[in-house]
């Protein structure tokens, strides 16, 4: 790809140079274009989801049962007025949104959506998601402080609050992962998680082999974390409309409104890619190879078009494990009521914290009886 | 000669990220020493701090890539800072409760 | 059995947790039941004993000891080791202490079941037992002397253990302070060995100070300081004057019957039956040293002949009960080192088990009568008390005639004293032996007559003591009646020289009856002069005033009841030559010292007036300055480094 | 490439002294707190160029998170102090501040240069060149985070632990201060939402 790409340069007549500079920025533009996607999906899968849920009807107006009524929502924020009230510290104000969007977006870049389809593929691949994933706490403070709005302030804090406390269980539970699969890369994550545990039929299926079984307390805990980290029901305290009016971002509107929104819903969406390729073997199908294989081998007998057959049908078992996520989060949401702010923080030092560290013993302990070769 | 300079100058070595850390420094002990918000003194230590991580990591890319020790070093280093701020922190609230100022020419308890 | 020998380490260090256990958690709920404390305690020494005993089985069979050590410390290429050393004495020790050690901690519960330091009691009687254990099991002087300190602090605390008592509190004073002379007689004498003897040790495979490669280690620096043989007996008398204090022989002997302040089990236990057989034990393990140097072993042996005929004529005007027995100890201690000096290495050691025994019970049994006489200790208000106590009674006759050398325990270990000495040809000596065992004989028999026979003449009413008293008099009577016979080596009996000293050669004694008669005739003597003296109706009958009789003796008298004046002359010199000294001292202190120090003091403070000008308060400012420092360091350094 | 790192290395390094100036010199603290942010960012930044991304990334969640939202809720917790304008002190010590730095910043140079000289660097320890290009690619392919972590669990095991020993001791500390005095630290939260 990279020839090809400069191959075009040279026909062009650009100095090569530009080639160099531009060639990486081409993975954020397909990232940027799919993050756009998915967040509009998304947003009509929770509202018709809930609809579901709640046996109502959902949108049902603008296109067939309403499928355009989130393109009709983004025009609508696009061309609002965007209103800045007399106090509010304007520089902040202005750069709190992009603070907590561009993050999340480079996280998109991190994330082995196939097993090619990876724009940056770091060593340390992991870790960096975490780091950048706590930058969004910074862009809410400051949003809730540059509002100038008392309940802007309580929900940045809050949120601040909230997002170091479950850090803390959610890193340690994932610590469990990298000591499983022996590597903060999120490709060997996920790779580490094929074969099976047996050579015998159905025993060689992916799905035994995934992380969720030997890291199970883990998995729960990172679950609960992970929906307190995108401040979702029931743990949505910043945003809590009851009691904050609309939290951190009362004050906002237009587009930089948009921007929270934007982060929000795509920070669900990678919190539940991660999970998926953390604990259920991410792009890997659950049986034992791809089905494309075994269904197209004696049809198409070229191996190129075979392979971008297996890299279609990765990229749908992790859409597919995603979502099942994403669904059962948004289950949760319509289910639970919202906690007290102390319940929270006792639930997260007292409960959750102690849980992944015994997470973290157990399967340390019996990656070291399976190193040492005694079980 | 004059290409030859700039070729030294505009080449990127280890000296060059030493004048960095250096630069650095300097910024540093001067937000140290000037600023009368005990808040901004904090954040010139971490600047301080900062620009003695920049060195070590300098140190251990072109001298010792192998062991890397200077890195490690700078992983204590950050370690150390995050406990000063934190303490730091909690020093600055205590004071704010008994006194309530955060300007440094207000404070003159240790005067002697 | 190998297990018990190989971690013979842990007989030592369970008191030591016992110790810190009840130390650190007597304020706690659980305490508040004493059994508690008791259960701890006695389960530990018991769970030593019965290491001890297999212990003690293993080293009838095996000749060679078993020695384990860890280094810990080095200085330069001097190391000093701790460790456990395994053999034949240090088993026999460990089997007295233990066994000894039990037995009264079970009879303290009773006694001391009313006071409020109770805890605190068998905390401090756990540390002693910890010290005593180690002083037992140490493999080398260095760490012998680390735990004679020990067993010294112990001590300290368990006089003085009614600290609110003015005289319990000197006498422990008392007590340390005299033990610091012999330490520091033992320490040089130490330290004087060690220096002689350091490339032997450097050269050796043993630890530094070694027990086993002693006697090599004696004979290199008896050659090494050849050419003035003085230099080794200082040394080795330097060394004896650890044993001198400890064992409380003639000098420094004053602190032990002051330290008859202290609770009676402890009398027993630390001041009777173990610690002050310490010294004993010391010299028993030190012997190769003393045995090169005859000047040494005659200063020994005249040390522990004083001792005994000291101990053994001050014993005989006693009133207090606890004095007259501390005094009798005095005396069969300077037995002992009498045996010792003289060359009957192991008659020496023999009495000092038995002593252990006899007088454990002998202390006991005062203790019984004192707790039921309301710690009444005078004999003058005592009598007739085998009517209201006959076990008490009982046991006691027992020791007085252990002790007397009438048939049991104390016969046969004096008679290998007594043969030992003539072998030895210390005909001087042996004749004090006898006089002083006949005196023995009649002190003991006249404290059981003043205390156990006749009327009685307190106002107390006296009580019986309980079980839990006297079950371990009982048990103790037991060995103290028939240890000597059963280990005496006559009768195809098992023999404790054979056991004691398979190194040493063994003094073949000439079988005769005589000396052993003569021995008894003697105790037999003192026996009957006592009972014609102290029972009233032989008085009577034979028509005798006591009081007449005393004033007719009137100047030895006063000499024996003023304790020789060796008390009084110790306050005359310190009055007359220490305090004056120190007066001298305390003056230059005050005067030149401190002169200096304030000197220096005011400078400093004249300085800080000038640095105080820097100090504005600013935190800002002394960084400013710290940095200008550290700026122009810098700038130095960096010239320096470049031109 | 090399040219593209060199103006990596310059843009870098402009963003991250005009940041730490900002720090230094901007007139509200808040401000200042965002700029640290984006310097500590481009610290970062310069980690990365130097084949460090473990440390880099410590520097984000470390510096850029952990501690710039502590020094963000100092300032809002001092809010009503902070928004009065407290900008550098004019006392004879700021005089002396920009004289020592200048010096030191010269002094430093002077040493760094070997005495200002530009080509002859062969002579001192500093004439250490770009490591090999296999080195570069294995740390970059695996990551340094692997060596790290075998170092500080074998050869800097002890300092690691007295390191976790500083920070209990460090939280310990803070709790201890900030807590006002008569607090039940326990049930503090519980009890405050009972009274309202």
């Amino acid at each position: 790809m990279h020839e090809l790409y400069m191959e075009l340069f040279n026909k062009l007549g650009i100095p090569e140079i530009f080639g160099e500079i531009t060639w990486p920025i081409i993975p954020f533009v397909c990232v940027a274009a799919l993050l756009i996607i998915v967040v509009l999906f998304l947003v009509l899968m929770e509202r018709k989801v809930l609809a579901w849920l709640t046996i109502r009807k959902g949108p049902n107006r603008v296109g067939p049962f309403g499928f355009f009524q989130t393109i009709a929502d983004a025009i609508k924020l696009l061309i609002k007025e965007d209103i800045m009230s007399k106090d509010t510290n304007k520089i902040l104000f202005t750069l709190a949104p992009m603070i907590v969007f561009a993050p999340i977006m480079v996280i998109y870049g991190l994330m082995p959506f196939t097993e090619k389809f990876v724009a940056i593929n770091l060593a340390a691949g992991l870790f960096l998601v975490f780091a950048l994933s706590s930058l969004t706490t910074v862009g809410i403070v400051l949003a809730g402080w540059a509002s100038n709005n008392k309940y802007s302030l309580l929900g940045g804090m809050r949120s601040a609050a909230q997002a170091i406390s479950y850090e803390i269980p959610l890193i340690i539970s994932v610590l469990s992962i990298a000591v499983i699969s022996e590597t903060l890369n999120l490709s060997d994550i996920v790779d580490a998680q094929s074969g099976g545990i047996s050579y015998n039929i159905l025993l060689n299926w992916n799905i035994f082999s995934w992380n969720i079984w030997p890291a199970f307390i883990g998995f729960i805990v990172f679950f609960i974390c992970s929906i307190a980290e995108v401040n979702r029901i029931p743990f949505d305290l910043p945003e809590a409309e009851s009691e904050l009016v609309s939290g951190y971002n009362t004050e906002y509107s237009g587009m930089k409104f948009a921007l929270f929104f934007l982060a929000e819903y795509s920070a669900l969406f990678i919190i539940s890619v991660l999970m998926v390729t953390l604990f259920m073997g991410g792009y890997l199908s659950p049986f034992n190879g791809y089905l494309s294989n075994i269904l197209f081998q004696n049809i198409i007998h070229n191996q190129i078009i075979l392979n971008i057959f297996v890299h279609f049908e990765q990229a749908f078992w992790l859409l597919a494990k995603t979502y099942f996520v994403i669904l059962i989060i948004m289950w949760i949401r319509a289910t639970l009521p919202r906690l007290r702010a102390d319940q929270l923080m006792t639930f997260s030092w007292k409960f959750l914290l102690p849980l992944s560290l015994l997470n973290l013993t157990i399967v340390a302990i019996v990656k070291y009886l399976l190193n040492t070769g005694n079980i | 000669m004059f290409m030859e300079i700039f070729s030294v100058i505009f080449n990127v070595g280890l000296t060059h990220y030493l004048i960095l850390g250096a630069i650095m420094f300097c910024i540093g002990l001067l937000g140290l020493i000037i600023s009368r918000n005990v808040i901004r003194v904090l954040m010139s230590i971490e600047i301080l701090l900062c620009s003695v991580n920049i060195n070590f990591a300098a140190f251990a890319n072109y001298v010792d890539i192998n062991n890397i020790q200077g890195q490690i070093f700078a992983v204590f280093i950050i370690a150390v800072a995050a406990a000063e701020a934190a303490l730091g922190l909690a020093i600055l609230l205590s004071l704010y409760r008994n006194k309530p100022t955060i300007d440094t020419e207000e404070i003159s308890e240790l005067k002697g | 059995m190998e297990f018990f020998v190989k971690n013979a380490g842990i007989i030592a260090l369970l008191p030591l947790w016992v110790f810190l256990i009840i130390m650190f958690g007597q304020n706690l709920s659980i305490y508040e039941n004493k059994k508690f404390t008791l259960w701890l305690t006695a389960t530990s020494t018991f769970a030593g004993l019965i290491c001890s005993s297999f212990i003690l089985a293993w080293t009838m069979s095996h000749n060679e000891p078993y020695i384990q050590n860890f280094i810990w410390l080095e200085a330069g290429y001097i190391k000093l080791s701790v460790g456990v050393i395994v053999d034949n004495l240090s088993a026999m020790m460990l089997m007295v202490v233990t066994s000894v050690s039990l037995l009264i901690q079970i009879y303290s519960h009773e006694y001391m079941n009313k006071d409020e330091g109770y805890h605190r009691f068998f905390a401090y009687l756990n540390l002693f037992n910890f010290s005593m254990l180690g002083l037992v099991l140490s493999t080398n002087l260095f760490q012998t002397y680390i735990f004679w300190e020990l067993v010294g602090v112990s001590s300290y605390l368990l006089i003085g253990f009614w600290f609110r008592r003015p005289s319990a509190s000197s006498a422990a004073t008392k007590a340390f302070i005299i033990n610091r002379i012999g330490d520091c007689g033992l320490l040089l004498g130490i330290l004087g060995f060690l220096f002689f003897s350091i490339i032997f040790w450097l050269n050796s495979s043993d630890v530094f100070l070694g027990f086993s490669s002693l006697p090599q280690a004696a004979k290199y620096v008896y050659a090494a300081t050849g050419s003035t043989p003085m230099l080794y007996t200082i040394i080795a008398v330097l060394i004896f004057l650890g044993p001198v204090a400890k064992s409380a022989q003639f000098p420094l002997h004053t602190w032990l019957p002051d330290a008859m302040e202290g609770p009676t089990p402890i009398s027993a236990l630390i001041h009777a039956a173990t610690m002050v057989a310490a010294g004993v034990y010391l010299i028993a393990r030190v012997y190769p040293i003393f045995e090169l140097s005859n000047d040494a072993m005659t200063i020994i042996a005249w040390t522990g002949a004083i001792t005994a005929i000291m101990g053994a004529t001050i014993a005989i005007t006693q009133q207090d009960i606890k004095k007259a027995l501390a005094y009798s100890t005095c005396s069969q201690l300077g037995f002992m080192v009498m045996a010792m000096g003289a060359g009957a290495y192991a008659a020496g050691l023999f009495h000092l088990m038995t002593h252990a025994y006899f007088k454990a019970m002998l202390f006991l049994c005062s203790g019984a009568v004192i707790h039921g006489l309301n710690n009444q200790q005078d004999m003058k208000y005592m009598g007739g008390l085998r009517k209201h106590m006959p076990a008490v009674a009982y046991t006691y006759l027992i020791g007085c005639l252990a002790i007397s050398g009438i048939f049991l325990s104390g016969f046969w270990s004096k008679e290998e004293i007594f043969s030992g000495l003539l072998a030895n040809n210390h005909i001087v000596l042996l004749i004090i032996a006898l006089i002083v065992a006949g005196m023995t004989s009649f002190y003991m028999f006249r404290t059981y007559f003043l205390t156990f026979e006749g009327e009685y003449r307190g106002n107390e009413h006296p009580h019986n003591a309980s079980k839990v008293i006297t079950l371990p008099l009982i048990i103790f009577a037991i060995p103290s009646a028939i240890i000597g016979f059963i280990l005496c080596g006559k009768f195809g009996l098992p023999s404790f020289d054979n056991f004691i000293s398979p190194t040493h050669e063994i003094v073949e004694h000439s079988e005769n009856f005589i000396l052993p008669v003569i021995s008894l005739i003697i105790s037999l003597a003192g026996f009957g002069l006592a009972m014609v003296l102290y029972v009233d109706k032989y008085r009577d009958k034979l028509n005798i005033n006591l009081d007449n009789f005393i004033q007719k003796v009137k100047p030895a008298y006063n000499f024996s009841t003023n304790l020789w004046y060796i008390d009084k002359s110790y306050y005359k010199l310190i009055d007359y030559m220490v305090i004056p000294v120190c007066k001298l001292m305390s003056n230059f202190d005050k005067y030149i010292v401190d002169g200096i120090v304030n000197l220096i003091a005011l400078m400093t403070g004249f300085s800080g007036w000038v640095l105080r000008l820097f100090q504005n308060g600013n935190v800002q400012t002394y960084a400013t300055i710290l940095f200008g420092g550290l700026m122009l360091l810098t700038f130095v350094l960096t010239i320096y480094w470049l031109l | 490439m090399e040219v593209i790192y060199n103006l990596f290395f310059y843009l870098i390094s402009f963003v991250l002294i005009i940041s730490a100036l900002g720090v230094v010199f901007m007139p509200r603290i808040v401000y200042s707190a965002v700029s640290l942010i984006l310097a500590f960012i481009s610290v970062a930044g310069i980690f990365v160029m130097l084949n460090a991304d473990f440390l880099a990334i410590t520097q984000i969640i470390v510096y850029a998170v952990g501690i710039t939202i502590i020094l963000i809720f100092a300032i809002m917790l001092t809010g009503k102090i902070s928004e009065k304008k407290l900008w550098i002190a004019f006392a004879p010590r700021t005089l002396f501040a920009f004289a020592i730095s200048g010096a030191f910043f010269v002094t430093i140079l002077f040493a760094i240069t070997d005495g200002f000289k530009l080509v002859a660097r062969e002579s001192n320890i500093f004439s250490a060149t770009l490591p090999s290009l296999e080195t570069i690619e294995t740390l970059q392919t695996e990551g340094t985070t692997g060596i790290i972590g075998k170092a500080l669990f074998t050869k800097y095991v002890l300092p690691f632990e007295v390191l976790s020993l500083l920070l209990i001791a460090a939280m310990l500390g803070a709790i201890v201060m900030t807590k006002k005095s008569g607090d039940n630290l326990i049930n503090h939260t519980t009890k405050t939402i009972e009274e309202d």
